[in-house]
């Protein structure tokens, strides 16, 4: 199994070179989150009003911010800020959103009545209002904002992972399962579960790109990390302002770095259902 | 006075002003459409006797109700034209006579002047907009009472062109109370079908109906998108204004306010950015009007009280706020977050000299100076403050802490910085629970016992930033505003209370901020006012 | 309603079924009626097999008692244990759990995909029995894949590695892992192709031989069932319409369906020749008691069948039929 | 079917019931934790302890919460969603002017986005894995890994402010036109009612920007699900029986696969319409468009309870009455849906 | 005994009666899938004919390549699927096409009107939103001259011949709300709206009821015969293909290892594939002893090298000297009974 899904795995991405560039491309946002300040060529949050608002240059490649710092060093240090962000939210609504599909999926009935009630209650919300009431409502902290963004996220995995068990609830596996003795949260746990797994995978890099680009747009509203923290979405959003006035540099490159990342975690998700549907593997 | 947040962006206005009528004469009236963008506010009430009215609605109110009376005008320093505070014209009130003991004053009404549905304007009217200003409550009741206007029992019609007020008490500031918006003449007789028990003011109606008789009509009114003024070809209380239609437009975007401006789509943009004033006076295709502000300071105030939410502070040691004030790179805020537009409030000598206020505080950047005073104090080693900063200021306070915080790191103070929504801020201030705030505020009327009032007075007002509480400062500001300028006494406390505020720090200012505005060239007449509103009677469009 | 008699259960009667019913709720006013007042009994070491056409309540019915669906009403009894009255949810804890086993229609479907074949034969002894150690359980998969001819290097494979026969013999693997006294076995060889179908066919025999169990055996197909089994249950629309001795019913079949379904089945020998049942059959919902289940599609149709139902009478030893033109 | 369809708007209507009431409740509790102070905020700046008591009283915010609570339903019941500090008008005012152009704008985001992903989305499935079917994917993805506001910001500083191509950002008219005559509030519907084919070409130029901007962002998904859902129809057997019976290919493409595989495209095009119409607060930001979504945002800003409500429970309505769309529609497409529903 | 390289003998019999024109000759068919894994050759040298008027059976098990046979002649192969050999004539009114070479637009004339298929699984192979009258109107529409209520009235026509009960209502029914002995009706209506002269049948009954199975396959003898037209059935039933073929081919792995006339397959199989086959199948009369199964599984079609005799692994009679031969031989038992076997039974 290990050695085919591998074997699955490089064949994936060696016949699909836009795959493969989207693995490269996350791996190198790891690296960059995990050494961000080691291999930033400046102190990210260093002001120096002597060179504000430079445009790229060979000492600044990305160039410089209104306060002077160095927008590539900031842009290097937010990535592990970002991917966090996102990682953490898409984990926790995941996570909660799974327990609560299966659940629902699983025992149907009352509780299966009462969970999609309330998914539905969430899901008549304008989303991303939600998540700026709630960030507005709990204060626009970096833990807030993940908060906002796993609850806006949590009825997709619901319905998901729900829809998912309705599927298998029935099969052959489960009522085998039944008839070999295994509790019914044992049968969730250990039978269904796993197998809903790997379609949620795919959701989960959808979705974090999405998770970026919501904080993003929080951070336009002014509800997002607090400064002088370095932030994709901050930068963009505060840069934007000065893009008419030609510092264009300050929006753009940390825009085009979200745009990739969010793109990587986009075209990985696609990698990720070749890998996964059953239909591509023999 | 009426006090505002003094920032020139974070709500608009509009400036200009056609002088009244004793004023020298505007140009002829011309067809002219003026187009006026502005942003981070917008007029949200014809009624600014209304709770909720914003600042930028006065700017509407401004020109389409009239006054009893407005102020005069003065050219500034640098050529450019400001109202003059000291010199009250006549507006919708031909003459006023002071009665002898001084506890009256008695207006002659304008015979000719009519409301905007034609009907004349009469004595009846003012006293009832009079009364309704004392007794709607909230701001307007208050800002009457700044000037010991309080009670419809002061107004009296004395007959359909004579109105008289009688004065409670003396002040220096009830003439003057007379020529803010605030007491706006209504058109009585239109609003009467419109009362009821519940609204006996109304409201309702006025919120978005004209019942004024001011120099523009109401020609569209689209709240938070779009307002267009009409000439009222029938004023009479000044000069006809040059200008036939004015449109008012909401763009929430500061770059894209720029940019049409740049590309000639609008005439005026009216809510400009620091950097966009310096840079668009750079392209010399603009005309680019910057103004101080009068009476308003941005400053860091410092929570001064020995305990703050039940901690020990240590900003109530006057040495930490010494030594912070000491610390702040004054050049680089100037530089980077206001990109000069702003007279700097620092570097000033140890004593104040004039009683003009705001002036520049002795303090400049002296790490050394600042090392040294944190050493002396309770708090060596430093220590962890907040500093909160309203999130509507953004574009000049968010640099402005950032460069605070890394300075304030050098003296081992670690800052943590809080953007906090307009509509938080306002709790903040009022709550004080933060130990260090940005805080912009200024005064109506140029008075720095006014401000002192508001910024320093133990009463605590929302404004006293670092909830100082000192009663030497108190007396000393009681004391001034008891008496009037001019007399030593009056002059000897106020530099007695500043050069206390300079010893004391609560607050340590940073710059007196200015209210810009950038034009096409072909406009002129632009008017600094008090309310920081444009004036639109006063603008020209050739 | 069912006339079988009920004879004393024997001490040696394994199962036994009476008045059983299942019917699912449609909507607010429409039942389905699965599974009608079935009765019938299953002999310790005896093989039944039921058959009747697709959607007719086979798989209702075995499910209802391997006790994966609560019943209607009517009761199931094995080994002298009512168990129709514990719920579904409480099962799984029963000491009769490992007494029942089943082997699914689909062997794809019924093997979890992420468990090996390994995990997934040893389940049941975990589960059920217990206290085993890791090369305990080893020695029991070994001799469990021995049994049903599975080559022990595929006990390491996943389900999709493996081809529909062997996934079958990991079913029935798995099923007979406890040494079920009942095995209920839905149409195990439906899935899979004439050749690997012997085998499983063969495999079964011999289990049966060497294990003593009694078998359930599902079927549309009258011809495997008749390779298998001693007796035979015909049901049609939720009732048993015909039961008797296999060679007996096979031969001289007393119902008109059970002679339609015989008559269809192709043969080397056989040349097309009309088959005698028309038309569609009737709807399972909210069904008329009064009319036989058949009446409409069958060539004997009469008044009589539209006003009452026929039951069950014996019409040789041993061999039922409910037809009112049963001779 | 006309029985079915009637049938399917009321249980949807009925199933919404408790999820509307749902959002009634949180709203309110959410809007009540806002830190903000809206007695401080409304009662100006310079106002004592005893105004901001004043004003408190005023807007009702001295009682207790349940109180509040039943003073809130019984205004929503008699249709009175309060007043907006912010506006000065009655929300229920506000909403009216203000979701016309909010829809129109959504609207005509997705139709560009419509107009462009089901060609793309259909193309790619023809030939997938082709260079097309990468460079679709790419083109898409592209679109929706961008956030709003800064393609908006840059396609105005582009479009507008260097190349001058299209009109100013100044939201749904150019400053010297006014609005058409309201009839059903779309701008473009209404000019076009009107007769004056001058506005409706104003109109529509100021709409194009921000519609464009919008629809990039709905790209993505649409033609994700289009080629999917195609891809999956193209190899169903159906589709096979239909080549066998040698149906022209525009027939099988388009009769046959595309209007089967419109289901899942139907159910997220619903989705991206939520979706689109919170999303659509920055665009309007962006482009000072004068729609419901910029109207939440300042409100929110200035804890100005009244409007978040109201906005919120419009969307809330607006979201069953998509979903009920959304269903009928789908019995309109597949027989099947009205069965089981 | 004469042995033919495969490469030069058809395993048809028809070239020996050219008084006869076939209607379909199938010659050296060869079909690969191009997977991710690897090419499938799931069709090597696929050889038989079919005369006008006759009904022919393709039996094997699951995965010897009925279905690619079927598919690769009605051009609906899966886009994976290459024809990378062979040649297909089918004979219509005037000349003979080769339906693998013939250009897509004029085959497209051919489909639905000369030769049609039905498929295996009716419910699925449906339109499921669309009406089945309409199903049946959108072929004649496409091959006929029909329009307007003639097109509706020849549809209800067309339901009425494969004995749909109430035709007019269920014109306007959706395959779901048919069972699926109905569907398959319907599949046969739209494949035989044109009285096409070949009809190919891709397992019409696996999972139906027996009693339905039997009345489909009827209605298709009794249609095939009114209509004199020719028909292949695909089936793993080899009893079924009895009842119901005049010739039955047997396939293996992509390889016709048999084909004969029906009497003498079941008589004298001669391939031990065959042989096997009949052993395995369960018959009325058959006790359970001789109910042999047949051991082994087809050969991995995606392997680099596959041996010459597909079944060779499988064979009892396996050997190597002999059965390693490659190419496989085919030989002319008598003028229609061949088999592709080096030592046949
Ligand atoms: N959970 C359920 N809800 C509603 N109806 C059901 C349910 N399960 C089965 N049925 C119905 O009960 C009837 C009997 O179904 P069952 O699956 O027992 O038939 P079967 O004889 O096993 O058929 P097959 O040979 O096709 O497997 C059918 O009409 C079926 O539609
Ligand atoms: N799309 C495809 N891609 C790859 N291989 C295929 C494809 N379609 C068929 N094959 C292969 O071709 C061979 C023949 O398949 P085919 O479907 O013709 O078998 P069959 O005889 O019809 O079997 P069944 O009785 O199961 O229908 C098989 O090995 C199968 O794996
Ligand atoms: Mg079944
Ligand atoms: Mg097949």
């Amino acid at each position: 199994m290990t050695s085919t899904t591998f074997q699955h795995t490089r064949y994936v991405i060696s016949e699909n070179l836009v795959t493969f560039g989207a693995f490269a491309l996350f791996l190198v946002f790891v690296l960059f989150a995990i050494f961000g300040e080691a291999i930033a060529p400046y102190d990210p949050l260093a002001s120096n009003s002597a060179v504000a608002l430079q445009p790229p240059s060979a000492a600044h490649w990305f160039g410089t911010d209104e306060l002077g710092r160095d927008i590539l060093s900031r842009v290097i240090v937010a990535t592990r800020l970002d991917l966090g962000i996102a990682v953490v939210a898409v984990f926790l609504s995941f996570l909660v959103g799974s327990l609560l599909g299966t659940c629902a999926g699983y025992f149907g009935g009352w509780s299966d009545r009462i969970i999609s009630r309330c998914i539905d209650t969430l899901m008549a919300f304008p989303l991303f209002v939600l998540a700026m009431g709630l960030v507005a409502a709990l204060g626009n902290t970096v833990a807030n904002i993940i908060y906002a963004t796993a609850i806006i996220n949590l009825p997709l995995y619901t319905r998901v992972v729900r829809s998912e068990v309705l599927v298998r609830r029935e099969a052959g596996f489960v009522e085998a399962a039944r008839l070999t003795g295994n509790s019914e949260w044992r049968i969730m746990a250990r039978h269904l579960f796993p197998n809903v797994l790997p379609v949620m995978m795919v959701h989960i890099s959808l979705n974090m790109g999405w998770a970026i680009l919501n904080a993003a747009g929080l951070s336009f509203i002014g509800l997002g990390v607090q400064p002088p923290t370095p932030e994709w979405g901050i930068m963009v959003a505060e840069g934007a302002t000065y893009i008419v006035s030609g510092e264009w540099w300050l929006a753009l490159f940390p825009g085009a770095v979200l745009m990739l990342a969010v793109f990587c975690f986009n075209l990985l998700g696609d990698g990720l259902r070749d890998l996964i549907d059953p239909r591509m593997r023999t | 006075g009426g006090l505002k947040a003094c920032s020139s962006n974070d709500t608009a206005s509009t400036p200009d002003t056609a002088p009244a009528d004793t004023a020298e004469g505007g140009a002829a009236a011309g067809d002219a459409t003026l187009t006026v963008v502005q942003g981070g506010g917008f007029p949200n009430s014809l009624d600014l006797h209304r709770v909720g009215t914003n600042r930028p609605a006065y700017g509407v109110s401004w020109v389409i109700y009239d006054r009893l009376m407005t102020f005069g005008k003065k050219t500034l320093d640098d050529g450019s034209i400001s109202y003059d505070y000291t010199v009250l014209e006549p507006e919708l009130a031909e003459s006023w006579e002071m009665a002898e003991d001084g506890m009256s004053v008695t207006f002659t009404l304008r015979s000719d002047a009519i409301f905007h549905d034609g009907t004349p304007v009469t004595a009846n009217d003012v006293k009832w907009s009079f009364d309704r200003a004392v007794s709607i409550g909230g701001f307007p009741s208050f800002q009457m009472k700044a000037g010991a206007l309080e009670s419809p029992d002061q107004f009296e019609v004395v007959d359909d062109q004579t109105f008289k007020v009688n004065f409670l008490r003396p002040d220096k500031l009830t003439m003057i109370d007379m020529a803010v918006p605030i007491p706006v003449i209504i058109n009585a007789k239109l609003v009467e079908p419109h009362l009821t028990d519940d609204d006996p003011w109304g409201a309702e109606w006025l919120n978005n109906n004209d019942a004024g008789s001011g120099a523009y009509t109401i020609k569209e009114y689209q709240p938070n998108e779009r307002i267009v003024l009409e000439r009222f070809e029938d004023w009479k209380s000044g000069p006809m204004p040059q200008v036939k239609e004015v449109i008012l437009l909401n763009v929430p975007e500061a770059g894209n306010r720029r940019a049409l401006l740049e590309r000639g789509d609008v005439d005026v943009n009216f809510t400009v950015s620091e950097k966009d004033q310096t840079e668009l006076d750079a392209t010399g295709n603009f005309t680019v009007v910057s103004t101080p502000i009068e009476n308003c300071l941005y400053s860091v105030d410092m929570h001064a009280n020995p305990e703050l939410n039940g901690e020990a502070n240590p900003l109530g040691d006057v040495k930490v706020r010494q030594a912070i004030s000491y610390a702040i790179p004054y050049d680089a805020i100037m530089d980077t977050a206001l990109y000069g537009q702003a007279v700097p409030m620092y570097g000033g000598s140890a004593k104040p000299e004039t009683i003009d206020w705001p002036q520049p505080s002795p303090y400049t950047t002296d790490m050394e100076q600042a090392k040294a005073l944190l050493a002396e104090s309770g708090y060596p080693d430093g220590f962890e403050t907040t500093l909160a900063f309203d999130m509507g200021t953004q574009e000049w306070a968010e640099p402005t802490v950032v460069l605070i915080q890394e300075a304030l790191a050098e003296l081992g103070i670690t800052v943590n910085i809080e953007k906090v929504p307009s509509a938080n801020f306002r709790s903040v201030l009022v709550e004080k629970s933060r130990p260090m705030i940005i805080n912009n505020f200024g005064g109506w009327l140029n008075y720095p016992d006014y401000f002192f009032f508001y910024a320093y007075h133990g009463q605590d007002a929302t404004f006293n930033g670092s909830s100082y509480k000192n009663p030497e400062m108190d007396t000393k500001i009681e004391a001034a505003l008891a008496s009037e300028p001019g007399n030593k006494e009056y002059d000897d406390n106020v530099k007695g209370f500043i050069e206390m505020a300079w010893q004391e720090v609560p607050r340590a200012p940073l710059v007196q901020p200015q209210l810009g505005v950038a034009m096409q060239p072909n406009i002129t007449g632009y008017q600094y006012w008090f309310h920081r509103q444009l004036d639109f009677r006063q603008l020209e469009k050739a | 309603m069912t006339s079988l008699s009920p004879s004393p259960p024997q001490t040696d009667t394994l199962l036994q079924v009476r008045d059983l019913c299942k019917t699912f709720s449609i909507s607010k006013t429409a039942n389905l009626h699965a599974v009608d007042h079935v009765s019938f009994n299953i002999q310790a070491g005896e093989s039944v097999g039921l058959v009747g056409e697709s959607g007719c309540g086979k798989s209702t019915l075995i499910r209802l008692v391997t006790r994966l669906l609560d019943v209607t009403s009517g009761t199931i009894q094995f080994d002298n244990t009512i168990l129709s009255t514990v719920a579904v949810r409480q099962f799984p804890k029963s000491p009769h759990r490992k007494g029942i086993q089943l082997v699914f229609q689909d062997p794809t479907d019924s093997l979890n995909p992420r468990f090996t074949a390994y995990d997934t034969i040893t389940e049941p002894i975990k589960r059920l029995e217990g206290g085993h150690d890791k090369a305990q359980l080893q020695a029991r998969a070994a001799e469990l894949a021995e049994l049903v001819g599975l080559p022990q290097e595929l006990l390491n494979r996943f389900p999709h590695q493996l081809s529909g026969g062997q996934k079958a013999r990991v079913g029935i693997a798995r099923a007979i892992a406890l040494n079920p006294k009942l095995l209920v076995l839905d149409e195990p060889t439906s899935a899979l192709d004439v050749s690997v179908q012997a085998v499983i066919l063969h495999l079964l025999a011999d289990l049966k031989e060497r294990l003593g169990m009694s078998y359930l055996f599902v079927s549309h197909d009258l011809n495997v069932v008749r390779l298998l089994c001693d007796r035979i249950l015909v049901m049609y629309l939720g009732k048993i319409i015909e039961s008797g001795p296999v060679e007996q019913v096979f031969n001289h079949p007393r119902h008109p369906y059970t002679e339609a379904l015989i008559s269809a089945i192709p043969s080397f020998e056989a040349k097309p020749h009309p088959i005698p049942l028309t038309g569609e059959p009737r709807s399972p919902i909210n069904p008329d008691p009064n009319v036989c289940r058949l009446y409409g599609r069958c060539p004997k149709g009469e008044d009589q069948c539209q006003q009452v139902m026929p039951t069950l009478e014996e019409v040789a030893p041993d061999h039922w039929a409910a037809c009112h033109f049963h001779n | 079917m006309a029985h079915s369809t009637g049938k399917i708007i009321g249980q949807r209507i009925l199933g919404a019931i408790p999820s509307v009431i749902g959002v009634i409740i949180v709203t309110f509790v959410l809007t009540r934790a806002l830190p903000g102070d809206p007695a401080a905020f409304f009662a100006g700046p310079a106002a004592t302890a005893e105004a901001i008591e004043e004003v408190r009283a005023n807007l009702g915010l001295d009682k207790t919460l349940p109180e509040q609570f039943f003073l809130y339903l019984g205004d929503l019941v008699r249709g009175d969603l309060g007043t907006s500090l912010t506006t000065g008008q009655t929300v229920v005012y506000d909403l009216m002017t203000r979701l016309p152009a909010s829809l129109e704008l959504t609207l005509a985001g997705l139709v560009f986005a419509i107009a462009l992903a089901l060609p793309l989305g259909i193309l790619a499935a023809t030939k997938p894995n082709s260079w097309i079917d990468h460079g679709v994917r790419l083109l898409a993805t592209a679109g929706v890994s961008l956030p709003t506001f800064f393609t908006g910001l840059f396609l105005i500083y582009v479009l507008y402010y260097k190349m001058g191509v299209v009109p100013a950002p100044l939201g749904r008219l150019d400053i010297l036109y006014s609005a058409p005559p309201k009839i059903t509030g779309l701008y473009l519907i209404d000019s076009l009612l009107a007769g004056d084919l001058e506005l409706f070409w104003a109109a529509a130029s100021q709409l194009f920007l921000p519609a464009v901007t919008l629809g990039l962002f709905a790209l993505a998904p649409l033609a994700r699900v289009t080629r999917a859902s195609m891809l999956g129809m193209l190899s169903s057997d159906f589709i096979r029986t239909a080549r066998a019976s040698g149906l022209p290919p525009r027939q099988v493409l388009f009769g046959y696969a595309f209007r089967n595989a419109m289901l899942p495209v139907i159910t997220t095009l619903g989705v991206v319409f939520s979706f689109l119409l919170g999303a659509n607060i920055l665009v309007e930001k962006v482009f000072a468009w004068p729609g419901i979504g910029s109207y939440a945002v300042e409100a929110l800003v200035a804890s100005d309870y009244a409007p978040i409500q109201g906005f919120i429970l419009t969307m809330a309505l607006l979201y069953v009455v998509l979903n009920l769309l959304i269903d009928l529609l789908y019995v309109v497409i597949d027989p099947r849906a009205g069965v089981d529903a | 005994m004469t042995l033919h390289p495969s490469s030069s003998s058809p395993l048809t019999s028809a070239a020996t009666d050219p008084a006869t024109p076939q209607l379909l000759k199938v010659e050296n068919l060869d079909v690969e899938f191009r997977t991710r894994s690897g090419t499938v050759k799931a069709l090597e040298a696929v050889n038989f004919a079919i005369q006008p008027g006759e009904t022919v059976g393709i039996v094997g098990e699951s995965g010897s390549g009925k279905s690619v046979t079927a598919f690769t002649l009605m051009g609906v192969l899966d886009r994976a699927g290459k024809v990378t050999g062979g040649s297909a004539l089918f004979q219509t009114d005037r000349v003979a096409v080769d339906l693998l070479k013939e250009p897509e637009s004029s085959l497209r004339q051919l489909r639905g009107k000369e030769l049609s298929m039905i498929f295996q699984n009716p419910r699925t192979a449906l339109n499921p939103i669309r009406k089945v009258g309409k199903q049946i109107t959108d072929v004649l529409r496409c091959h006929t001259d029909l329009s307007g209520a003639a097109l509706r009235d020849r549809a209800i026509e067309m339901l009425a011949s494969v004995r749909i009960p109430d035709p007019e209502k269920r014109y306007d029914a959706y395959p779901y709300e048919l069972s699926g002995g109905l569907c398959q009706r319907i599949m046969i209506a739209i494949a035989l709206a044109c009285s096409p002269k070949l009809l190919i049948a891709d397992e019409p009954t696996t999972g139906l009821d027996v009693t339905t199975q039997a009345t489909v396959m009827n209605l298709i003898k009794d249609l095939a015969t009114q209509q004199q037209m020719a028909a292949i059935l695909i089936t793993h039933d080899l009893a079924l293909a009895s009842e119901y073929c005049d010739r039955i081919v047997v396939m293996h792995a992509g390889h016709v290892v048999e084909s004969a006339p029906t009497h003498s397959l079941f008589q004298a199989p001669r391939h031990p594939y065959t042989a096997k086959l009949i052993a395995a199948t369960p018959e009325p009369h058959k006790a359970f002893a001789d109910l042999i199964p047949i051991t082994g599984n087809l050969p991995d079609l995606k392997a680099t090298t596959i041996p010459p005799c597909r079944f060779s692994q499988r064979c009892d009679r396996y050997d190597p000297a002999l059965c390693d031969q490659a190419p496989l031989v085919r030989e002319h038992l008598s003028p229609d009974h061949q088999v592709a076997c080096w030592k046949p039974l």
